[in-house]
């Protein structure tokens, strides 16, 4: 199979609906003719122009809710938040609006938004640059929420959630945008709430999602090396989760590792571990663990920025210790 | 009747509903028998019904806290409205939203909204939408003082103006914002001067004199129509009662008994009344038999209401998601 | 000891704190000569006039900025948002600035800023005004988190935010303000980071905190009946959390219920779940339960209310199932 | 030399630091020898310098992104900045901030942002805390064109113009916000008629004439100490280089070669130097001396954060919260 980057399957999942559905158009920071952001590029104004490829001035609550109102008057946009950090000015109309008004209003309305934005940094772009804010999200009913991890999964989703008439959140990695995999020609839509196992294993579950599957993936192999076979699954959605394959895969290994970048506490990761607690005690041989991105702000300098994020070494430590237990 | 004639009588008509239905709603919520909070828009019902006279059925509108006269000019029943405030399944959000959160697509009321400014945004992406789907309907966004100074007022008025999108804003300035007057929160005195920091169109009208916010509203939305951008409203108006049923300032903190019993001499809706009679346009029978059923209309209102079922608790887990 | 209420407890708080240092200030909404808030009161504006309680206009993003601009430049402000719903036009502030403005810089800088809010609802003002936003601020590192439930708690906790150098947020709840208790003549100030058993019992640790509490408290006295016997423990300050006195108590109980009114899926219940899960896994004999709010908006009509947020009788039920398993 | 001279010759001197400064980074950046984002001021040096020096070393300043112009303007080390790219420890931020988070509260660097319109609220807040402390301060607030259409632009003006803060409020305004021009994202021309939006005073300058920068700044704090409240300065100028370093526009797909070009031929260094030379008030040799001490700065601020250690990895668990 042919292999493009993440960033280039983002655009042709975009492409393909902007093609398939009038209605579907991109709004944002630098997101026209110039296309410099992850979800833009020259080729995509060229085609569809500056309404439809439409830069914004920095303005990212209206951004958000000038989407929204498109959305609920037969539009169905895309609205680009450069950077999650950046959502942190757009929350009320996210949370407050976007992810409420089809319930409030009654439960008639249809809400066809997708808000995309980038997460995760590794780039040395320090506090306000490298956050992965995605668990907010998952507290706010009425939001989806996509993460994918591959070229093939970011395009499947994308398109996905632009054919959804619910409000999705959809996330990409910086650190992924220009990693490239198979994906396939012919058209392929993921539906939302469908884990994937990127790797059987018996010893250890590792869930996880984003970035880290791919820390996940080497720690894999390494592990591999030790005969200890840990299964990855990459859960590409929050919101819808796939609570059903984590339990399955933990009844057979016993063991649960949660693996994200965001900082640990009240990340998404305590949700699933909650949930396996729960649901999943009897299958339990040893304590859940979570591996997340240490409780600071992230730092500048790359030595500090490396050490407050989990990495492949940090797992396969876990793993280790944890078929210890 | 000729056809001006006929809107006047209409919009007589429809500031009393706004009046009625609030003073019904006075009464019942000193009973306690409805729930939440209510934002009464009593004093204010000129500036919905001008603004709303001057748009069509199929045009939009945002809509604030204060949200009922907004509904009402704009087709919303009275009906289910009350059965929404009653909590009721037949209300317009099947009791999910309540007073600060009633809307309907099918009448182009987008939403009230209970965060301050909010609307703001919605309007212009309505607007957006409107441009982009190439049909001349216009957006009317309501928004009191207070909410000039939010930060949406002011991404949305450059969005707007920006890309000329057919959106009114009008700034309904009852002077103030809960207890805060309009010159302790807000460094300039006539909001609607911000229109220059945007290049669009604006101005001031009183917003107590129904035929001065239609007119105003009408030439915004010709404007608009014809493809010449958004424009700021601003209607001088009062709130008669507390900023919401409940909150009694009884010792004038904020406001003087004087100013609050001036502006009640000043009503909306009397005014009107004795201009159409002095205009020698109606005569007071007609004003009588629109008291009438305008009378009825709440009653049987109060009566569907009452009668509506409540929804069943299990309800509250539906319509969140779209299938 | 003599009862006040809640609110009244705030006030004295603020009060003996503005009285104690010149440097402290509130502004916000309708916090100056008409006192409608929570935290605020005539009493308060006639002591201190309009410098030092500060109406502000309608600018929640801005109030926050301006007490961090003030807190990092001699002052040590108390600002002041209504509802926690309205956090949401002022996350940036809060988030990217104040959380992090201190370790970003290097660690030098303090940052005295006092962010207090309301939450929590039941007054059928439905899907904007009914939130309990907690959790979003436990996954920012940088931010202390306050939720107390009784009045001295309140008093104590507010003194003590106050003279901290650091972000806090601190959240009263609505259904609270009017409730009274006794609170200590003389000055108190709550150490952070310290639950309060308000109940005894050894058969199941609920851990709760707001308005939860009571509920709680509720229920043991029920249960009490049946021969249950709960340990009903107050966190009251959730960053820093007292993981202590939980791991202590679930020692002791082998049973773990979590109970906030916050919408469950990543609400803060998830983190103590997955930290009991890991930390204290050996003393569970029972799978850890969470019991908070359903996950949808809050809505309006009262039954429809009721029904989507915990409550004595769902907690009691969730207690007599758990002694079951 | 009268202080009117060493003032002016100070001013060479810093506008000449900063851009020694920025074109070193150029180097180390093509190199790949720093890590991280860099939004270099080239090209804009009149602005920061005009303002901070109508500045008291206890005043204070709020930066942005592009905050390395700001900080030597208001006094910061290039040494303790080199340090700080260099992600050492010897850094103004321990190596925790990097360019975009530079601050020193003794030298009054309230911090530079990533995040745009965010400084603004924070300024004010520094106003209202220069209020209330009863002290003679002001605050100068920088900004770029784009921000000026977040909503933090707006509350923040109408606050400090209500309660009259001490804050300057200077638009650096070079046209383009990344690759978006000014006009395609403002709905009107001249960003400082905004002032009329808030009541207050507003001028516009051509931001790389250091002189005119200077005597507006000058006049804004005047008004500032003297509890006239707020202005706002637009400063007219342009970036050399890429929105960061690294991003280049091969294509000129948003702004042409001439344009650039004509900025560069307007050098507000050169064009300073040379009026210095008229003016006669200086020789060559005086600019020359200046050049070869700022390289050496320069030079020694390389070696400064070379020679410094890294944090350790645990630092970076450190200084989260005050004791
Ligand atoms: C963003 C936000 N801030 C504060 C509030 C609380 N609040 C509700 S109405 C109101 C006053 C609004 O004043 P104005 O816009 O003048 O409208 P009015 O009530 O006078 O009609 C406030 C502060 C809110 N709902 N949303
Ligand atoms: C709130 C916010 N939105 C978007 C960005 C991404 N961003 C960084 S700089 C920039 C352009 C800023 O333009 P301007 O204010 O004119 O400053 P300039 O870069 O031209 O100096 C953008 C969009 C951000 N950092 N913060
Ligand atoms: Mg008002
Ligand atoms: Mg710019």
């Amino acid at each position: 199979m042919r292999e493009i980057t993440f960033a280039d399957a983002l655009i042709e999942a975009l492409t393909e609906e902007m093609r398939h559905d009038e209605r579907v158009f991109i709004m944002g920071e630098d997101v026209g003719r110039f296309g410099m952001i992850y979800l833009a590029r020259p080729q995509l104004w060229e085609e569809f122009g500056d309404e439809r490829v439409r830069d914004t001035p920095i303005s990212e609550n209206a951004i958000v809710g000038f989407a929204l109102g498109a959305a609920i008057t037969g539009m169905r946009p895309v609205a680009d938040i450069m950077f999650c950090d950046l959502m942190a000015v757009a929350m009320d109309q996210i949370v407050n609006q976007a992810a409420k008004v089809r319930y409030m209003f009654g439960g008639d309305i249809k809400v066809p938004l997708v808000i995309h934005s980038s997460l995760g940094g590794m780039r040395c772009a320090a506090a306000q640059h490298s956050q992965s804010l995605e668990s907010w999200f998952t507290h706010v009913p009425g939001l989806k929420v996509a993460i994918p991890s591959t070229p093939s999964d970011a395009k499947g989703l994308l398109k996905a959630a632009i054919r959804d008439d619910n409000p999705v959140l959809f996330f990409g990695h910086q650190q992924l945008m220009h990693m490239k995999g198979p994906v396939p020609e012919e058209e392929t839509l993921i539906p939302f709430g469908m884990a994937d196992i990127k790797r059987e294993g018996r010893d250890v579950t590792v869930v996880t999602y984003s970035m880290m599957v791919h820390k996940a993936l080497e720690a894999g192999e390494e592990l591999e090396k030790q005969d200890i076979h840990i299964e990855v699954i990459d859960l590409r959605t929050l919101n819808p989760w796939d609570k059903k394959a984590i339990l399955k895969s933990v009844e057979k290994t016993g063991r649960l590792l949660i693996v994200h970048q965001a900082t640990t506490t009240s990340g998404f990761g305590a949700e699933i571990a909650a949930t396996v607690a729960r649901e999943g005690f009897e299958f339990l041989i040893a304590p859940i663990r979570r591996l997340g991105g240490l409780d600071v702000p992230v730092p500048f300098s790359p030595e500090l920025e490396n050490f407050v994020v989990p990495n492949e070494q940090k797992i396969i430590e876990e793993v280790i210790s944890m078929v210890g237990e | 009747m000729n056809p001006q004639s006929e809107l006047k009588l209409q919009m007589y008509r429809t500031m009393l509903r706004i009046r009625r239905f609030e003073e019904k709603l006075v009464e019942l919520k000193a009973r306690a028998s409805i729930p939440g909070l209510l934002h009464l828009y009593i004093g204010e019902e000129a500036t919905a019904t001008g603004v709303c006279a001057a748009l069509l059925p199929n045009d939009f509108i945002t809509s604030t806290h204060r949200g009922h006269g907004h509904c009402i000019a704009k087709g919303g029943e009275i009906s289910r409205m009350m059965a929404e405030l009653f909590g009721r399944i037949t209300g317009y959000c099947k009791g999910k939203g309540g007073s600060m959160h009633i809307a309907n697509l099918e009448l182009g009321i987008l939403g009230a909204n209970g965060i301050v400014g909010a609307g703001m945004p919605i309007a212009g992406g309505a607007g957006l939408s409107i441009k982009m789907r190439g049909t001349d309907q216009v957006v009317a966004c309501f928004f009191g003082d207070g909410a000039t100074n939010q930060g949406a007022f002011h991404e949305s008025l450059n969005m707007a103006a920006l890309w000329k999108l057919p959106v009114i804003y009008i700034c309904e300035n009852n002077q103030y914002a809960i207890s805060v007057a309009q010159n302790r929160s807000t460094s300039i005195k006539d909001v609607y001067m911000r229109k220059d920091a945007y290049g669009i169109h604006g101005c001031m009208v009183d917003g107590n004199d129904v035929m001065a916010v239609y007119e105003a509203a009408q030439d915004a939305a010709r404007r608009a129509r014809n493809g010449e951008g958004p424009t700021l409203l601003e209607c001088k108006t009062y709130r008669w009662r507390g900023h919401y049923e409940g909150e009694a300032d009884r010792t004038y903190t904020y406001r003087t008994a004087e100013e609050i019993e001036g502006w009640k001499k000043g009503c909306p809706i009397e005014r009107f009344r004795k201009k159409l009679l002095e205009e020698k346009a109606f005569v007071q029978e007609d004003f009588d038999r629109i008291n009438l059923e305008v009378k009825q209309e709440i009653e049987e209102a109060i009566r569907f209401a009452e009668d509506s079922p409540f929804p069943e608790p299990e309800d509250a887990l539906k319509g969140l998601y779209a299938a």
